[in-house]
């Protein structure tokens, strides 16, 4: 089970990095974020502690409905589906991702533990999808990708207190829904997302 | 300290004497007869006779000045030794002694730009490039009597130099340089020609233009002075022997002698020199100084690093 | 504490004569301050100003008393920042402000490597006490080097050496006249004061190579500086650069001392530190002076262009009078002060080649005395100059004919200046004796008495009073027999006269300009039109060959490295993971 | 438990804010619970003074010398700053530029900040400090957005999403540093106290990329070159309080939180050099902010940029060690913390007044403006460490540390930094207070004196730091220090 889903993990990734329709970017990003709500039940299930479940609901929740949903709900209303000129462009990136894959298994040889490296791969891809988009609504699913890493990351490496996992899971939906906001106003006073109109603050 | 005052006033009386005699072996040497050995004497009272017509230009500097200038050249007779030595006086510093000969061009450059006359500062300005250069001559100088002698008071350089028996070459070459310097100072040819009134020649004339009456005569007297202590502090300090150093009538008369008889040689060497240099552009006196320059610098070599 | 921060006030000679220059000179400054202020009355603050001004008086006397590196600095800083308010003062003429903004970098430098040199005296003593350190010097004997070089550098930019000096000919100017004699005149002395302390004292003496580098640098000043002095017609900026002259003489005398120390020329030492430390007071009273009639002259007429003066001593007579006393003292006229110090630095200087063994170092020492002499015979011409060109002669402009009153504290000041010059002329053995006594404690020889120079002075001032008094007399006598005329200036005869025609600022320097002009960056253009023009100009050669392109040279580096802010976020975004991948690679590689 | 007290008031103002339409009276409130803030902090700072430490609640709440001074500056600010935005934000609903909403979620955000502030400064737990690091992202991006205008929109999207990246980087390095001691993780081991004690590395490796991982990824909320970027667009933007609260408390509190982690890493054998990396990422910041300010057109960006300049010192001053360096590098967080708050909220008087940022097209404001430009020249003396303000001692304190410890180069540059620093501000300065413009006619502003007390507030607070630094304060501060190690 926990093999199936860290390959979902993996390949929903070198999917998402090459991925121009921001609304498809969002889909990825669900099912990833699916994927990882079950590596959570899963662990609890094998482990048998109570905080696994507890993560794993709100990420399904969160990450999987809610933000999803808020997301392509704001791209129909701001009719930006394509992402037009990448600045790393999907071939390209998604050559990075697999290269990327393959440094992270061989640095992380000794972690004995794939979600580890999924995190890594996660965090890698959500930089280069922060770097290689415009819109800003795609940088934010890169930074919500991201995040997902850092999750993966922290479940898989130690175990914390409930409410510690509780408050940082919470932060990151916070940080998430403040940039959806935000997205929101950047449509309303640039009347676009792209942002290359967001570099007049420079020297 | 009586004997002292006494030569110093021989010296002030004496000065125009000896500028009268200057001007007569020029004369002499030209070829024609010219003026009584006494003129600057006769001229002297002429101008202090004469009402004094002063620029309307002209400050307070015009009236003190020619006071000054001949007080300073008065105080430097005071301080300087004729022909009489004794070597323990208070007074004579070397230092003092140049620099209240400076008090005199000073003066003179500052009288020169009082009366707002084109000359006037022409000539103040001249002298003055011309006393930036002879400077580092005076320091060189003076150092090379300080390391003859080992001491700055010209009372008891001259004992010291007048008992010397043995005369090294620096001593000469040293000489010379003074000697350079002495020409520059006192406004003679070839760095000054102070017969006429060119403005292409002029330097110390050109700056007493409007001065007349009995300023003139204070001038003419303190640079008649000037040049006659010039004269004396070289006789004392490069050639003094014979000097006397005891109040013995002997002495006295044997030095007065000898002190009059290398006077009058010296005026005559001036004389030559004089009649036989054109005068000098203005940008090449710093040549002629250069020239008193390294023979100072040979001579402290000389003295110095053999 | 860890930093020794206590108020522990120095008392030794040295701190107290540097102390007594400062409050001396300042007293008959502030009362000239008290009516030249009043001019500025209508556009500037004057609380501003007094506030200011005490403030760095006081400062000033926090430097020289603090026992304590830390205390020093920081009175060292306050000083630099209220003169900078001061120089600023004036905020009105952008020029000022530009050149009290080079000022306040410079000093601030001068603040950085004077920090780094304490930071090494900290290094190797473990001390910040002055006191503490003297009795810790045997830590320093190898370090001596680093230290003296950054005390060098730190005093002298302060001081205002070659090539350290660019801000003094432009902040002096800038400043209100009164604040420039006090900056020219006391805090120029601070820092030699700094200078002595920790070379002298701090350090117990140093080498004699970096005495003959002292030497150098300040023969080199003195040289470069007059040249400059004699070329400009601002009456300012040639004080200013005089005061850099000065500061020359000073330092090169101290080297001196350095150099006859090292080689256990006690006597000798002594001499030239003492010279050295007159000087300081010599110069502050005649700079001060000279500054102070300088200001005198902007208040009556508005302008310090020495072309748009002359003539000056008929309106501002008594003025006229106590400058010249100044001028006669920077040239060195006997019986004034200046006199009375420069004397005491030729002698010291033939004297000390007398002493030494060495012929190389004879050599070098001969040399710089003679530049050092090329020196004052520049200074006397600058002098006459400034104060021929200003002063007599006619107006060269209707500036200089309608006056303003001076008034009389103005006057008294300068009255009380002249008199400081005069009388520690005359009696400068005294002086010179006393002064002796004490610099031998920094020689290193406790109890050491020596009369360097005899009484002469008192005794031929009396001489030359007397005999002036005669003539005076005789001239009176003649006067009543003849009678004086005013006429129109003769000058050989020509009839209609104009101002113009007299011999103006730039025509006076002109045989000097000819022979050292590379120096001053004279240029002279002639343009031939309708009418012919003479135009001639001076820029300081080092400010524009050194400082120039260092300035652009940095502006050029912050134009590449503001680049870097190029408002894109995915850069950003790129430049923290392109750092974090390189550091990651760093810090296992290397740490 | 002053803790209660404090955070129930914060709370409850920030509750209030969001439910009373009346701002004057919120912004009143929000003074009053500033000033208790203050209270309290001063007493636990003479508590801390006589016992030490303060440790509450099974040891997760701990206060000691390190952290009584990131509040006394927090609170301090805070302060401030409350004033301060009382006029401000009156002023700003008055001229319409923001609307009553956005008022009320200033007030609710600005006690968001300080609570999370708070959070930082007391946990114990690594995690909670990371948490709290993690509010003030959140608190501050919609106060750095607050006018909603494109370029303070833009300020706060890279305010948000680099701040997010460099805390998501910190978190990976906060948890590799967990893994890597190898030890069962429970809520006592994540204290920083049981680190302190007990943390050993299995794998050396794994520590080093873990604090370099914190290191820049912490560091870029406390603005190290060349993560820096969201910082200085961020201050040009927003609200000159909340520029004031960001550059004068969250860089402090991010260099703390790094300082946390150093003080662990560096009793580990073998890795004490990680010092370096606060010694280069100082040496990167002083470099290209100093370069950077002679070229800025912007004087709050100008302040960013200088505020840059100043982490550096600081953190120059923490890499160099030695009590000297570490004393001043603290000094130098304080007094730098009160001046900037100083300058910023000046800036904001002059926006106020002027409406525009550009430094040119400000003049005269010694006749327009005279007190707003005396306190200019002020903070321009705090900021640039001269004397008689404790910034000097700090920064003499630094570089004769770094002499003394042989770091000449670094020190070398450090000094030609703050010179370059210190003439870009004076040259921007003095022009915009002495230079005549084109207008024909200067004439005083009644808004000059209006806002002018928070101002005068931060000066005591310099002045009081400066005073009292070297005997009432100083042991705290040295035992700061020693907490930090020398």
């Amino acid at each position: 089970m926990l093999e199936i889903l860290s390959a979902v993990i993996l390949i929903s990734a070198i999917i998402m990095s090459s991925l121009r329709r921001v609304n498809l970017l969002i889909r990825g990003f669900s099912v990833q974020s699916l994927a990882i709500s079950l590596v959570c039940f899963t662990l609890g299930f094998k482990t048998g502690e109570v905080h696994y479940y507890i993560i794993g609901a709100l990420t399904l929740l969160v990450k999987t409905l809610i933000i999803p949903i808020v997301a392509s709900k704001s791209v129909r209303e701001l009719k930006i589906n394509r992402e037009m000129k990448l600045i790393i462009d999907g071939y390209w990136s998604s050559i990075l991702t697999a290269l990327s894959i393959a440094t992270t298994y061989v640095f992380l040889d000794n972690f004995n533990n794939d979600f580890v490296k999924a995190g890594f791969v996660l965090m890698v891809l959500g930089g280069i999808i922060l770097i290689g988009r415009k819109k800003a609504i795609s940088q934010m699913i890169g930074f919500l990708v991201m995040e997902n890493g850092l999750v993966l990351f922290e479940i898989s490496m130690i175990k914390m207190t409930l409410i510690i996992e509780i408050l940082i899971i919470l932060e990151v939906l916070m940080l998430s829904v403040i940039m959806g906001v935000m997205v929101f106003y950047i449509n309303k006073a640039f009347d676009t997302v792209n942002t290359d109109y967001l570099s007049n603050i420079k020297e | 300290m009586i004997i002292n005052i006494i030569q110093s006033m021989i010296l002030i009386i004496a000065a125009p004497l000896f500028s009268g005699i200057l001007k007569r072996i020029k004369a002499i040497l030209r070829g024609y007869e010219g003026a009584p050995v006494l003129q600057p004497y006769f001229d002297i009272k002429k101008l202090l006779s004469k009402e004094r017509v002063i620029s309307k230009s002209s400050s307070f500097i015009t009236t003190v000045g020619p006071i000054i200038i001949l007080s300073a050249a008065i105080l430097s007779a005071f301080l300087t030794p004729v022909f009489f030595t004794a070597g323990n006086e208070l007074i004579g510093n070397m230092f003092i002694l140049i620099f209240i000969l400076s008090i005199i061009k000073f003066f003179n450059t500052l009288i020169g730009l009082d009366c707002a006359c084109t000359f006037g500062g022409m000539g103040s300005s001249r002298e003055m490039f011309i006393y930036m250069f002879a400077e580092p001559v005076v320091f060189l100088i003076l150092a090379f009597v300080y390391f003859e002698t080992k001491s700055f008071n010209i009372y008891k350089i001259a004992k010291l130099n007048a008992v010397r028996t043995d005369i090294s070459s620096a001593h000469i070459v040293a000489a010379i340089a003074f000697l350079i310097w002495l020409i520059a100072e006192n406004a003679r040819m070839p760095v000054d020609n102070p017969e006429t009134h060119l403005e292409l020649t002029m330097v110390h004339e050109a700056m007493i233009l409007d001065i007349s009456g009995r300023d003139l005569a204070y001038i003419e007297l303190a640079s008649a002075i000037k040049l006659a202590i010039f004269l004396t502090i070289f006789i004392n300090i490069f050639l003094p022997f014979g000097m006397a150093v005891s109040l013995s009538a002997a002495a006295l008369i044997k030095a007065v002698i000898l002190y009059l008889i290398k006077m009058l040689v010296f005026l005559l060497i001036i004389a030559i020199v004089e009649i036989s240099i054109a005068k000098f552009r203005l940008f090449r006196v710093p040549e002629l100084i250069a020239a008193s320059f390294s023979f100072a610098i040979a001579a402290i070599s000389m003295m110095y690093f053999s | 504490m860890f930093l020794d921060f206590s108020f522990g006030i120095m008392k030794d000679f040295l701190s107290l004569f540097f102390i007594f220059i400062i409050i001396f000179i300042s007293i008959p400054v502030l009362i000239y301050s008290g009516g030249y202020i009043g001019e500025y009355r209508k556009n500037y603050s004057v609380k501003y100003h007094w506030s200011m001004l005490i403030l760095f008086l006081l400062s000033m006397i926090g430097v020289v008393l603090s026992s304590n590196s830390i205390l020093f600095m920081v009175f060292w800083e306050i000083m630099s920042i209220t003169s900078f308010f001061l120089v600023i003062y004036e905020y009105k003429n952008k020029e000022n402000l530009k050149s009290g903004i080079l000022y306040f970098v410079m000093t601030h430098i001068s603040g950085l490597f004077l920090m780094f040199m304490f930071g090494f005296i900290y290094k190797y003593t473990g001390q910040t006490n002055f006191i503490k350190i003297t009795q810790m010097y045997s830590n320093l004997e190898t370090h001596k080097g680093i230290i003296f070089i950054f005390a060098l550098l730190g005093f002298g930019a302060k001081a205002g050496l070659v090539p350290l000096h660019p801000w003094l000919p432009k902040a002096h100017p800038s400043a209100p006249s009164n604040i420039s004699a006090l900056m020219s005149g006391v805090m120029l002395k601070v820092a030699v004061y700094g200078f002595i302390r920790v070379v002298f004292v701090l350090l117990g003496g140093v080498s004699y190579k970096y005495g003959f580098i002292l030497l150098f640098t300040g023969t080199l000043t003195a040289l470069y500086t007059i040249i400059n002095a004699l070329l400009q017609n601002d009456i300012k900026k040639l004080l200013a650069y005089s005061s850099a002259e000065n500061i020359g003489l000073i330092f090169s005398i101290l080297g001196l001392s350095i150099i006859l120390n090292s080689l256990k020329l006690y006597e000798s030492s002594i001499m030239a530190l003492t010279a050295g430390l007159f000087h300081c007071l010599n110069h502050g009273v005649f700079k001060s002076l000279l500054f102070t009639g300088a200001g005198s002259v902007l208040y009556a007429t508005g302008t310090k262009n020495m072309n748009e003066l002359g003539g000056l001593h008929r309106k501002i007579k008594f003025t006229s009078i106590c400058v010249l006393i100044g001028t006669a003292a920077i040239a060195a006229i006997p019986p004034l002060n200046g006199f009375a110090s420069e004397s005491l630095i030729f002698m010291s200087f033939i004297k000390s080649v007398i002493a030494i063994k060495s012929k190389a170092f004879v050599l070098m020492i001969v040399i710089c005395g003679t530049a050092l002499a090329l020196v004052a015979g520049g200074a006397i011409y600058s002098a006459v100059k400034a104060y021929g060109i200003t002063y007599l002669g006619e107006a060269r402009s209707k500036k200089a004919e309608n006056i303003h009153r001076i008034p009389i504290s103005m006057n008294v000041g300068m009255a009380i200046l002249s008199l400081y010059s005069i009388i520690l002329g005359v009696f400068s053995p005294f002086i010179i004796n006393f002064i002796s006594k004490y610099t031998a404690q920094y020689i290193f020889i406790k109890e050491y008495r020596l009369n360097f120079i005899g009484y002469e002075t008192i005794f031929i001032s009396i001489m030359f009073i007397v005999i002036i008094t005669l003539i005076t007399i005789v001239s009176r006598i003649l006067d009543r027999k003849n009678k004086t005329e005013t006429y129109e200036t003769w000058a050989c005869g020509f009839n209609n006269f104009k101002p113009n025609m007299q011999y103006s600022g730039d025509g006076y320097s002109q045989p000097a300009a000819r022979y050292f002009g590379f120096v001053g960056g004279y240029k002279k253009e002639v343009i031939i039109k309708d009418t012919i023009t003479l135009k001639q100009r001076v820029h300081d050669v080092i400010e524009r060959q050194l400082y120039n392109p260092v300035v652009d040279f940095i502006t050029f580096i912050s134009g590449r490295i503001v680049k870097i802010h190029y408002g894109k976020i995915q850069i950003y975004i790129s430049y923290i993971f392109i750092t974090l991948i390189i550091s990651v690679i760093l810090v296992l590689k290397l740490v | 438990m002053e803790f209660i007290l404090m955070f129930s008031l914060l709370i409850t103002t920030m509750i209030f804010s969001i439910f009373t339409k009346d701002i004057k009276k919120t912004a009143i409130i929000n003074i009053i619970s500033s000033v208790i803030n203050v209270a309290v902090v001063i007493y636990l700072m003479f508590r801390i003074n006589s016992i030490g430490f303060l440790s509450y609640m099974n040891n997760s709440i701990y206060i000691d010398s390190l952290s009584i001074i990131q509040m006394f500056v927090g609170s301090g600010v805070t302060f401030i700053t409350a004033i301060y935005s009382y006029r401000y934000v009156l002023n700003e609903l008055r001229d319409e530029i923001i609307s009553e909403r956005r008022a009320r979620v200033f007030f609710t955000l600005f006690n968001a900040f300080v609570i999370s502030l708070l959070i930082i400064c007391i946990s114990n737990n690594i995690m909670g400090m990371w948490i709290g690091l993690e509010g003030t992202t959140i608190a501050t991006t919609f106060l750095i957005g607050l006018e909603k205008n494109k370029l303070s929109l833009e300020a706060a999207w890279k305010y948000v999403i680099l701040c997010s990246i460099g805390i998501g980087i910190g978190f990976i390095g906060i948890i590799l540093m967990l893994y890597s001691a190898g030890q069962e993780t429970t809520v006592l081991s994540l204290n920083w106290t049981n680190l302190l004690n007990s943390y050993k590395p299995i794998n050396i490796d794994m520590a080093k990329i873990a604090f370099t991982l914190i290191f820049i990824g912490i560091g870029t909320k406390a603005g190290f070159v060349p993560m820096h970027a969201w910082f200085s667009d961020g201050h040009s933007e927003a609200p000159s309080p909340v520029s004031a609260m960001v550059s004068g408390i969250l860089l402090n509190i991010a260099l703390y939180v790094i300082v946390r982690f150093y003080i662990i890493i560096k009793m580990v054998s073998g890795i004490e050099n990680v010092k370096y990396l606060f010694i280069i990422f100082a040496m990167i910041s002083l470099l290209v902010s100093a370069f950077t300010m002679l070229k800025q057109t912007n004087y709050k960006r100008l302040l960013a940029f200088s505020s840059i300049e100043n982490m550096g010192i600081i953190s120059l001053g923490i890499g160099f060690g030695g009590h000297l360096g570490i004393f001043g590098g603290l000094l130098h967080s304080i007094i730098h913390s009160f001046g900037k708050t100083l300058l910023f909220l000046v800036a904001g008087n002059l926006v106020s007044v002027y409406r525009t940022k550009r430094i040119d097209k400000i003049h005269k404001l010694i006749k327009t403006m005279p007190m707003n430009g005396v306190f200019l020249i002020l903070g321009m003396l705090i900021v640039t460490g001269a004397p008689p303000f404790g910034s000097f001692f700090s920064e003499f304190n630094i570089l004769m540390e770094g002499i003394n410890k042989g770091y000449y180069f670094a020190v070398t540059l450090y000094a030609l930094c703050i010179l370059i620093a210190f003439a870009a501000l004076l040259n921007v300065f003095i022009r915009m207070i002495f230079v005549k413009g084109d207008e024909e006619e200067y004439k005083r502003f009644d808004k000059d004196s209006e806002n002018i007390v928070p101002v005068i507030i931060s000066l005591i607070y310099v002045v009081f730091v400066t005073l009292t630094f070297n005997n009432i304060l100083y042991p705290i501060l040295s035992k700061a220090v020693l907490i930090i190690g020398i």
